[in-house]
């Protein structure tokens, strides 16, 4: 169907007081030659109507709406066809510059050229959706996190593949005699409740079980993932839950706790099994009748593990309160630094005092091996040394690694981005400098992607996600870690966890058939496109995807993926050659909304700033600063992006040579705790502009002319601020040479 | 008022403590007189003995020292259901321990039983011990106290000094009825304004006197008690009201000591909240307020 | 549930960051979502804060993608000021009456802000904990959602309220809105009505209604937020001041039998965040923080080690006993340090209560409680977020995703 | 009472045992979590050499002698400003008076000597012998525990407080105040020692 633009332009919310409207509809049927009309209430019953007649009688396929902040009245601008584009006149000018002056007016205008201009580059996208797509969900893990995604996947009524690399189904959470509570009554330990669902597994038709297989390569996408099992069979699947668990520390490195001195001195995991079996012995064969339990066994220690495993103090309090139920004079000590019991798991902990268990707060100094065990504890409550003992046992425990790895698998080259230091989340701090850790071992999915066999995980070792809002983020896209291998977590958080990546992989299953991209770019039909006649094989798209989604095929061109693909187009930014475009994004249309811009000659004094700022977080920032009507320059131009990774350099000499004097880059903060939506989307685009000074050189222009800035959504009010010195600085300079060209 | 509350006065058991007879006999005195138009009256314990206090556990031992309020509370119960009222911390505090523990553990109503058993007394837990403000700010009410204020005590500046038993551990108790929490009290500070009197903001209300130990070992405690009287002189007040029995007398008792060690020059009045009341209940400021029997005279409320 | 549930839609009562996910999550399943919000906004407890821990980022940040994401998705009907006010039927099948109360504004507003320049009285702000006052007729916040406005019932047949009707150039202000109600029929109910934060005036021996100073880790939370009372300046409430010295009181009702029985997770990290808010605006500002436990899991432990690399925090293992009134009014600290014996009484310019959480609404009858009042029901009624307990953010969201599973389950046909 | 276990090791818990199970208030000791908030409660904190709290994990650590030599159980003031804001609830003023109890009944030196001891002893003769408790004799019979001179001493120290009290009629004269059924009153008390002997128990 043919495109039919119309402007639409409301005169409400003061803009018909502060604009010269008749001017702006002169703009649109002047210089676009295209119908317009006007409207003091747009959003309202009446004004909607006006662009609905339209529409119905065929006059217009696209409009284009100029009123509030795109960020407002979606759902009510939100018409059959094509989404409407929105000029935002209120927040981002009127509300943000003074009524009735002619900067004022002229950012108005601008405003609705690149809009306009905008509606005539993009086309309605035609989403990806050829081919089978699968709804099977492949776990790989039979553990309890894996078990239960299987079987709540099965409920959901979707197929599931369960991949357990042990001949049998169970993983570590086979070997515990009871549980932590996580629902009441919190005061006991509660059954293990493995047995019961690995029965339901087993009797559940649309989960099918393989044990003793691992994956040996994956490849393809969401919806259509090739997966190759070691035992050579091959499946297709939708979406990949990983749920590999995890190995208890190594505790032959913690001979300065005593381990292996004794076979008294045993591991929480050794304590579990011989509760399990019934009956707990020394190697003398007597029951023990002091225990001490030594917390923090190589976790929270830089030179071990440098996280706290989380689940150590309820399980030490678990197992001590089974010992003293099995026998009540027996003497148990927990030696700990911090009590961790959060939320309700603190009843629990006054469940094991009330069991008469003794907590010592210090730090285990010594462990010797005589005449019984003697632990001596700097006890900062006495503030004095204290010699525990003798004692029959000390059980120490150890902490979580996290199975992202297969220790049993051979060690594979990570992918060179895979753990930068934006992913970091253990800066260095005072003496305390850690380096990136992996787990020894090699990939679990062994993934055919350019970048890399493993699933991305933090510096840390487990395949967490960085975002707290997010935390099913993943940086591969229909691919979900949950527990433990996610972060060190409890049987009860384990259930809700594998809960969550089922629901995610459900959600990845059905929008990929669909063509849709999922969060946060939901529903987005576009994918990139790239015409490789003039690919140059440079693999920037390729290295620079935050999501691993373009791969290369044997002749080295970019091959997309398209349900991989967030839409972030950070690719599109990263292509040198503007090949790589989205039906209704690309460096094209970008390019010539910057150009749409009227730039005043030199002698006007009215200098133009472009300003590329992502939509995300910099452009509501300025809406909310014309919330709260502070005011800034009116000689800037706001260019939203998708994200500044979707910013191509070309854009940049585009403006200058078409007579910006300046460019304003407004991204999210990347680094450490980046906080851009798209993982590296800002980082990219910070290391693209480092680059910048030899395209200025090239054309003899200053590099105060081009300027980054983190911005965050709350900084509504430091923007002003920083535009305001921005302008100055670039006005100082001196206006473009290049204007009038 | 014609139908007063005489009309419907009711009885309770009253436990008035060891010290009504000695360093506190004007709270003893004050009370029973104002208990009558606020329409209680009053039958003491039979043969009352003591209750511990906070020393008798030391050397008696917690069963023994628990003995003595079993007997008090055989002899209430023997005389009747009625709830027992005490005006002393002490007193309340011990009795309404061992009260509570005998509730609550058959194994310590069994022994106390057996005690008891030697003089051939029995008690079975029923009855409810209760502290006089509790009941005052319960079951009475300060509308009831206003009501009966024919003096009010206009341009008396009163600190109100409730000291630590009377409140804790019990008064933000079901048993206790809730009557006021443990940092803040403010019943004390609404009997004040019930008499017609200014109340002063004394922030350190609920702060030790040493009790005990500042009578036996006036070292530790004295200082505690000259914080109390700098702050009530920075506040300027006129009288401090009290409804605490050691309280009364340590504050009272120590000004010239403290005047000594300190080189203070302290020499504020501290009365009884009952004192108050029955001066503005109109009655006789002597004979029934006792305010003669305050070491430290105040002139100002003798002459209203 | 062996029968097919008779209604497909899922209601999600409680518009925070846990309702809100639930929603998101299982709308873009496809499953049809009704979210009810008491408030006039959606964002929660949330919304209120200035930064997450560990990341110091922005809560507003993925609040704006969220409602992006509920704006785009017509299978979520939004209802806010709405409450659930009766539930009757069984899983799969349920009858929900939901009251809604007056706003005064109808969705016709345009958040054109008139209303508000006509307002000339004031109310105290909700949004930032009665710190400060807004006009009568106003934006609950910047980043409101719906972005609509709400005339406050004070000013209702008065003149004033009449000025703000007359100046609503769309006549968006009904005067007359009375609160009503309406039934929905629904599969499946996500309860994630979250929390609120303890009562600090239950903590008497900690003065908070007595001392000026005394505040608590959601009005710091407002005093840090660049649209807070103070702008985000933390700054004393008593006299405006930038305080030197700071105190920070973990386990403020938790952990406390005379209390909260349970722990509420967060405190530890919250204070951590805080004394960076602190040291970030006053390099020069001593910041002690009192603790029985320091709680700081997984990764979180990372968090607590750059705390403690800050030579400008003390950590005091002592859980205060009382806190007095100084010379003048200042808050003064007291307590034992449990590893000095120190008997200590120090005096701050400002000190932060660590106050809990607290369920905040009662789940409707046959839904299973825990002693604390947190969900724990499995069946038609699942709990998400802080209504099941003590979380932080991410593991809020993540039990809101499990329970949008619950619930897309529930109504699968 | 019986006399309380003496541990031979560092935490040996048989001492611990013996106060949960024999001191009223005891069983609750176990849930002490060592926050503090005791100690920092006590107006005389100060003056203690462990405050309750650490006097607690003492006990835990099997440090019997050091417990009951300690002055922490001596300077209790009874203000209960402990008891009401302990996080768990521990019973602590009923704890320490039952120690001191128990360091009486073990005759730590302490026990001997401490004011307080010397005053319950003479508060109790009053209270056992004339089922009231007489100030006069009560501070008479304290005083004289330290021998004649230092009685006399402190006795005329307290001379001018005496005096306002016979004044005020606060403090009366002639024979002490007396129950009328004292016999009836000393039979409970020695068939209560008599059942406190028999499960060895002060509670």
């Amino acid at each position: 169907m043919e495109k039919k633009i119309g402007a639409y332009l409301c005169s409400g919310c003061g803009i018909g007081e502060a604009l010269d409207v008749k001017a702006l509809e002169g703009v649109v049927s002047k210089e676009f030659k295209k119908p317009v009309k006007s409207h003091e209430c747009l959003c309202g019953e009446a004004g909607l109507a006006v662009i609905k007649a339209d529409m119905e009688a065929g006059d217009v396929t696209l409009p284009v709406i100029g009123a509030c902040s795109p960020r407002v009245m979606t759902d009510r601008f939100m018409l059959p066809g094509m989404t409407p584009i929105r000029a935002n006149l209120r927040e981002q000018v009127i509300w943000s510059h003074p009524a009735g002056d002619e900067d004022t007016q002229m950012m108005a205008e601008d405003n609705m050229r690149m809009m306009m201009t905008m509606a005539t580059k993009v086309n309605q996208p035609v989403p990806f959706t050829e081919g089978e797509f699968s709804t099977t969900i492949l776990v790989v893990g039979g553990g309890y996190a894996g078990l239960t995604a299987a079987s709540e996947a099965s409920k959901a009524g979707h197929d599931v593949l369960l991949v357990e690399k042990k001949a049998a189904l169970g993983g570590n959470a086979a070997g515990y005699a009871s549980i932590v509570p996580s629902k009441p009554p919190y005061h006991d330990p509660q059954p293990n409740p493995l047995p019961k669902l690995i029965e339901g597994v087993n009797a559940t038709k649309s989960i099918r079980v393989i044990t003793g297989a691992t994956v040996a390569k994956t490849s393809g996408m969401p919806g259509k993932f090739e997966v190759e099992l070691s035992d050579g069979s091959t499946h297709t699947v939708g979406a990949i839950i990983l749920a590999t668990g995890f190995r208890p520390y190594d505790a032959t490195k913690l001979s300065h706790l005593g381990y292996g001195a004794s076979p008294d001195i045993v591991t929480n995991v050794e304590m579990e099994a011989k509760l399990k079996a019934g009956k707990v012995t020394t190697k003398a064969g007597s029951s023990p009748k002091a225990v001490a339990f030594i917390q923090c066994a190589g976790s929270r220690d830089p030179n071990h593990l440098p996280y706290c495993s989380s689940v150590c103090c309820s399980v030490s309090l678990k197992q001590a309160i089974e010992l003293t139920k099995a026998d009540p004079e027996t003497m148990v000590y927990v030696i700990y630094e911090e009590m961790r019991t959060p939320g309700t798991t603190e009843e629990f902990y006054r469940s094991a005092q009330e069991a008469g268990v003794i907590f010592m707060k210090g730090k285990a100094t010594k462990v010797e091996n005589g005449s019984g065990i003697t632990v001596t504890v700097a006890d900062e409550l006495l503030q004095q040394d204290v010699p525990l003992g003798p004692l029959d046992m000390v059980v120490l425990a150890t902490g979580m690694v996290p199975n992202s790895t297969d220790p049993d698998a051979p060690a594979q080259e990570y992918g060179a981005e895979l753990l930068t230091a934006d992913i970091n989340p253990y800066p260095a701090e005072g003496d305390y400098k850690p380096e990136p850790s992996v787990p020894p071992g090699g990939p679990l999915l062994n993934l055919q992607y350019r970048q890399g066999p493993h699933l991305p995980m933090l510096a840390d070792g487990f395949s967490d996600s960085h975002y707290i809002c997010f935390p099913y983020e993943t940086r591969r896209t229909g691919i979900y870690a949950c527990g433990p291998v996610r972060r060190p977590m409890d049987m009860g958080e384990v259930h809700e966890d594998a809960m969550g990546a089922v629901l995610k992989s459900i959600q990845v299953i059905r929008n990929a058939a669909q063509g849709h991209a999922v969060h946060p770019r939901v529903g987005d039909l576009s994918y990139p496109k790239i015409n490789l006649n003039a690919c140059t094989k440079c693999r920037r798209c390729t290295v620079e995807c935050p999501f691993g989604a373009i791969d290369e095929n044997e002749k080295d061109y970019p091959v997309v993926n398209p349900t991989r693909c967030r839409r972030c187009g950070t690719c599109m930014g990263a292509c040198p050659v503007r090949t790589i475009s989205f039906d209704n994004y690309t460096v094209e249309m970008l390019s010539s909304m910057v150009k749409a811009v009227n730039i005043p000659d030199e002698d006007e004094e009215k200098p133009r700033i472009l300003v590329i700022a992502c939509e995300n977080d910099a452009y509501p920032a300025l809406d909310m600063a014309g919330i709260a009507k502070h005011q800034y320059s009116p000689f800037i131009r706001i260019l939203p992006v998708r994200c500044l990774g979707s910013m191509s350099l070309l854009l940049i000499s585009d403006a200058l040579s078409s007579g910006y004097d300046g460019v304003i880059l407004m991204g999210c903060k990347p680094g450490d705790d980046y906080q851009c939506h798209f993982v590296k989307g800002s980082a990219m685009a910070k290391e693209r502009l480092s680059k910048i000074s030899e395209t200025l050189k090239s054309m003899q222009l200053e590099v105060e002319r081009v300027t980054m800035v983190d911005a965050s959504i709350a900084d509504g009010a430091r923007l002003p601020k920083v535009i305001d010195e921005l302008v100055a600085k670039i006005d100082a300079v001196g206006p473009n040479p290049f204007k009038g060209f | 008022m014609e139908k007063g509350p005489k009309a419907m006065t009711r009885t309770l058991t009253y436990y008035p403590g060891c010290s009504s007879q000695a360093s506190a006999v004007h709270l003893d005195k004050s009370l029973r007189a104002i208990m009558g138009p606020l329409g209680v009256a009053l039958r003491d314990i039979d043969d009352w003995n003591c209750c511990g206090a906070s020393v008798g556990h030391i050397e008696g031992g917690h069963l023994a020292n628990s003995a003595l309020s079993a007997r008090n509370l055989a002899n209430a119960q023997a005389a009747g259901p009625e709830d027992i009222i005490t005006p002393c911390a002490a007193c309340y505090l011990n009795t309404h321990y061992v009260n509570e523990s005998i509730r609550g553990s058959e194994s310590l109503k069994k022994d106390l039983n057996e005690a008891l058993g030697a003089a051939g007394k029995s008690y079975d837990g029923s009855l409810h011990v209760r502290h006089i403000c509790e009941m005052l700010v319960t079951d009475i009410g300060m509308g009831a106290v206003k009501a009966q204020v024919k003096k009010p005590l206009t341009g008396l500046k009163v600190a109100g000094y409730v000291g630590c038993q009377t409140v804790r551990p019990f008064a933000n108790t079901e048993r206790a009825n809730k009557f006021d929490t443990y940092d803040d009290p403010t019943f004390l500070d609404d009997f004040t304004a019930a008499c017609g009197a200014e109340v002063l903001p004394f922030k350190l209300r609920t702060h030790c006197c040493g009790g005990s130990v500042s009578v036996m070992s006036p070292d530790k405690g004295l200082h505690l008690i000259k914080e109390l009287l700098d702050e009530v002189q920075k506040l300027g007040a006129d009288v401090i009201s009290t409804p605490c029995p050691l309280c009364q007398t340590n504050v009272e008792m120590y000004q010239p000591e403290i005047n000594k060690r300190f080189g203070t020059n302290f020499n504020i009045p501290v009365v009884f909240y009952s004192q108050l009341m029955a001066v503005a209940f109109g009655l006789d400021p002597v004979k029934d307020a006792g305010l003669d029997q305050n070491i430290i005279k105040s002139d100002k409320l003798l002459k209203m | 549930m062996s029968d097919k549930p008779k209604s497909q839609t899922v209601l999600v009562v409680g518009g925070g960051i846990g309702g809100i996910s639930a929603a998101l999550e299982a709308a873009e399943c496809g499953s049809e979502v009704v979210l009810i919000e008491k408030a006039p906004t959606l964002g929660g407890r949330v919304a209120a804060l200035n930064r997450y821990f560990p990341k110091m980022c922005h809560p507003t940040c993925g609040l704006e993608i969220n409602y992006q994401r509920i704006k785009k998705n017509p299978r979520i009907k939004v209802f806010t000021m709405a409450e659930v006010s009766g539930i009757s039927g069984a899983a799969g099948d349920y009858t929900v009456t939901v009251t809604t109360t007056p706003r005064f504004v109808t969705p016709a507003c345009t958040a054109c802000g008139d209303c508000a320049t006509a307002a000339t009285s004031e109310v105290a702000d909700p949004f930032n904990y009665n710190l400060s006052k807004v006009k009568a007729a106003y934006l609950p916040h910047s980043m409101a959602f719906p972005m609509r406005y709400i005339v406050d019932a004070s000013v209702v047949g008065t003149p004033e309220g009449q000025a703000i009707k007359a100046a609503c150039k769309v006549g968006a202000v009904d005067l007359d809105e009375k609160s009503d109600s309406f039934t929905l029929s629904v599969g499946a109910v996500v309860w994630a009505t979250g929390w609120r934060p303890y009562d600090p005036n239950k903590l008497t021996m900690y003065r908070y209604d007595e001392i000026a100073d005394v505040i608590t880790n959601v009005e710091m939370e407002r005093l840090a937020s660049h649209d807070g009372p103070t702008h985000g300046k933390v700054l004393r409430p008593s006299n405006g001041e930038a305080p030197k010295k700071v105190a920070l009181i973990q386990c403020a009702g938790s952990r406390d039998l005379n209390h909260l029985a349970y722990c509420s997770r967060i405190c530890c990290l919250a204070s951590m965040k805080h004394a960076a808010y602190v040291r970030e605006q006053y390099p020069e500002a001593e910041v002690d923080i009192y603790y029985i436990d320091i709680r700081a899991h997984d990764k979180l432990e990372a968090f607590y080690r750059k705390a403690k690399a800050d030579q400008g925090i003390r950590w005091i293992k002592s859980k205060p006993s009382r806190i007095e009134k100084g010379p003048n009014g200042e808050p003064v600290v007291c307590g034992e340090n449990t590893l000095s014996r120190d008997v200590y009484a120090n005096a701050y310019d400002l000190v932060v209560l660590a106050t809990g959480m607290q369920a905040s609404a009662q789940p409707p009858a046959g839904a299973e409680m825990d002693e604390y009042g947190f969900v724990v029901s499995e069946e038609g009624v699942f709990g998400a977020g802080v209504a099941t307990g003590p979380l932080d953010v991410s593991m809020s969201v993540q039990s809101a995703t499990a329970a949008a599973l619950r619930a897309v389950q529930a109504v699968r046909s | 009472m019986t006399i309380s276990p003496t541990p031979k090791r560092a935490y040996d818990l048989n001492f611990a045992r013996y106060v949960y199970e024999n001191i009223d208030g005891g069983e609750r000791l176990r849930m002490c979590m060592q926050c503090g908030a005791c100690s920092g409660s006590c107006p005389i904190g100060k003056q203690m050499d462990h405050g309750p709290r650490k006097l607690f994990m003492m006990i835990r650590a099997g440090m019997k002698e050091a417990v009951l030599t300690s002055n922490t159980i001596w300077n209790c003031v009874s203000c209960y400003n402990c008891v009401v804001r302990c996080p768990r609830k521990v019973p602590i003023t009923y704890i320490l008076h039952d120690l001191a109890y128990l360091a009486v009944q073990e005759g730590y030196e302490p026990a001997k000597k401490a004011d307080n001891a010397r005053f319950a002893k003479a508060f109790w003769w009053s209270a056992a012998k004339y089922g009231r408790t007489d100030e006069r004799l009560v501070t008479g019979k304290y005083y004289f525990s330290f021998g004649i001179g230092e009685g006399i001493k402190r006795g005329l120290g307290n001379q001018a407080i005496a005096l306002n009290m016979i004044k005020t009629k606060r403090m009366h004269l002639g024979m002490p105040h007396a129950i009328k059924a004292k016999d009836e009153l000393q039979k409970i008390l020695a068939k209560a020692a008599e059942i406190q002997e028999r499960h060895g128990k002060g509670a």
